[in-house]
């Protein structure tokens, strides 16, 4: 009844085993798959070269072993695209947060009170956390002025994340600006929430 | 019309070992004359799904065309088994009952005499009777044949493997687009539009006075020609050029010179503690 | 950001995506791993690569599609060495819940009523919560005759749960309708009609 007992059919049984528990499987686990028992040396070099083959063939998926045993688990780098399988949408910064990165990516440097004379309410620190956590702003200095204000501006990964080379490549605003005259900002704000995510 | 209906391999198998716990007794072979020790009447009757599987079951026994039923046989072996249920206290199922008022009533109309006008339009009493045992086979020929289908669990497993997911928080995605909108919101909102035009070159300077500072970073006195990269061309060391400027207008840096060609020193204006 | 998109890449990514998922993936599903969408076009054409590929290796598991989409699963040969690892073995359905199944699936949708007459006996509660319980069933409306009974169906999962695409890959029904036509129809047909509804 059973297969042939190969070493490579031993690990193809191992593998199927493996794919499909909902836990890690222990090596004394896994040595009850086969009857008679090839015992712990042989199951944990064939878990070896089973671990070495799904590496080899660079797959989305590693077998790796866990104080609870072995298991297949996705690659960290994959769940970039598992994610987008999820129901839930994604998050969004506030409009205060994006405001307040516009005005650091457009007038750098400026200082939070620069950001806050332009969109003339107060920035809360929050705000300014939010984007240094993300590594998208830093402070690259201080003004000479009464209290030396902190400067802020964008940074290299600020340019990696949104696609851009430079400063420059960012959307030149004075065409679009000359059209806003003309357009009322709701307006604009609801083409922007129609905008399928780039 | 006289097609003797086979057993398929699965059921036939079945059938098999629901009885084999009678003694090993294969069911076809049971006594003629019913003779069936009392405590192994539940477990033979337990075999059957309802009177319908009974009736298919003696109908099969007797080696009948199900599209010919004898119904006095028929009917007097069902009956002797409703009687035996009856014997020994079997829990009588109210649907044997109703079968056997069912088969009762086939047979008397079977023995009346029809009427010569009527005869054509009399249906055969048995061909209700028919329809539902074949309708009930076929059912339970699917149900044997849905049972040997390779099915999730018993014969094959899912594969969900583990999704390791680093716990961070996860980070919303901005694209230029909503920096764009956020930009013209504000300029919208500050009525800024028409002074503060930000074009390709202001935010070329811009983006040179972010690097000088990152430049100055440490605090210490750098010499101005060395804030220049040589590689970015004429235009380039220009924009270089006014963002040293831009810095110098917007107190940013100090630049100091001792004498006349002197080497030119610039450093953060926040520096250090000499700096006052 | 995102791993080279070659084919190669594209079906690495499929393969984890399938791997770990906790349900079969639709192709509408799999498109939504890329960014751009690839296509419908493509993502099956890698898809069946996919398969082709888990087939030529031999593996003890394979890639299968099935109602709700696809889904990697053990081969059936290896059940036997599973089974070893299995705390307790998988129901086994009695006849009449089987029967139940059949009638169902056969015939949907149908009321409890339709199931007692075809079966000839009562149809217990028990049986029908064991098979709702599974996922093969549901109530998916009612019968517009007094007290309104519900009407049964199978579901995705009893179609995927059996290695289905759709209810047309049930087994068919032939022998016995070959049988039926050697009935007189009409008389059946006319038995049928002066039996009153239950």
């Amino acid at each position: 009844m059973d297969l042939e007992t190969t070493p490579e059919q031993y690990k193809r049984v191992m593998e199927a085993a493996l794919l499909a528990a909902s836990a890690p499987l222990p090596v004394g686990e896994l040595r009850r798959l086969f009857e008679p028992d090839p015992g712990a040396d042989l199951v944990r070099r064939l878990l070896d070269e089973l671990r070495a083959e799904w590496a080899a063939a660079e797959r989305g998926v590693e077998l790796v072993q866990l104080a609870g045993g072995w298991r297949f688990q996705t690659r960290p780098e994959y769940q970039v695209y598992l994610d987008r399988l999820k129901e839930e949408k994604p998050p969004r910064y506030s409009r205060a947060v994006m405001e307040t990165l516009a005005i650091i990516a457009y007038r750098q440097p400026v200082t939070r009170g620069d950001i806050e004379d332009t969109r003339g309410v107060a920035v809360s620190s929050n705000i300014l956390k939010t984007l240094e956590s993300r590594g998208w702003i830093d402070v690259v200095g201080h003004r000479d002025t009464p209290g030396r204000p902190e400067l802020f501006a964008t940074t290299r990964r600020f340019l990696d994340d949104m696609g851009l080379r430079s400063l420059t490549e960012l959307p030149a605003l004075t065409e679009i600006e000359r059209i806003m005259d003309l357009v009322d900002t709701t307006q604009i704000e609801a083409a922007a929430a129609a905008t399928p995510e780039e | 019309m006289n097609l003797p209906l086979e057993l398929a391999p699965v059921e036939s198998l079945e059938e098999k070992e629901a009885v084999a716990r009678l003694y090993g007794e294969p069911l076809l072979e049971l006594p003629k004359d019913l003779y069936i020790p009392p405590d192994a009447l539940e477990v033979f009757l337990e075999a059957f799904e309802g009177p319908l599987d009974l009736l298919l079951y003696l109908i099969r026994k007797a080696n009948l065309n199900i599209l010919d039923i004898q119904m006095a046989p028929l009917t007097s072996q069902y009956l002797e088994y409703v009687e035996a249920m009856r014997a020994t206290n079997l829990e009588l199922a109210a649907e044997y009952l109703l079968m056997a008022a069912m088969l009762l009533e086939i047979k008397s109309r079977m023995l009346l005499p029809r009427p010569a006008r009527e005869a054509e339009e009399e249906l055969d009493p048995r061909a209700e009777l028919v329809r539902r045992l074949l309708e009930y086979e076929q059912m339970k020929m699917a149900a044997a044949r849905l049972d040997t289908l390779p099915r999730a669990e018993r014969d094959f497993e899912w594969i969900s493997v583990f999704v390791a997911e680093k716990v961070v928080e996860r980070l919303p995605e901005v694209s230029l687009h909503d920096l764009q909108v956020a930009w013209l919101r504000i300029m919208k909102k500050a009525r800024l539009t028409q002074h503060h035009r930000v074009g390709r070159e202001q935010l070329s300077v811009r983006e040179h006075m972010t690097a000088i500072l990152r430049k100055l970073g440490d605090g210490a006195f750098v010499v101005f020609d060395t804030l220049f990269d040589h590689a970015l061309g004429p235009a380039g060391l220009v924009v270089s050029f006014l963002a040293v400027l831009e810095l110098v207008k917007e107190k940013l840096v100090h630049v100091t010179q001792n004498e006349a060609f002197a080497p030119i020193y610039v450093k953060l204006a926040d520096g250090s503690r000499d700096d006052a």
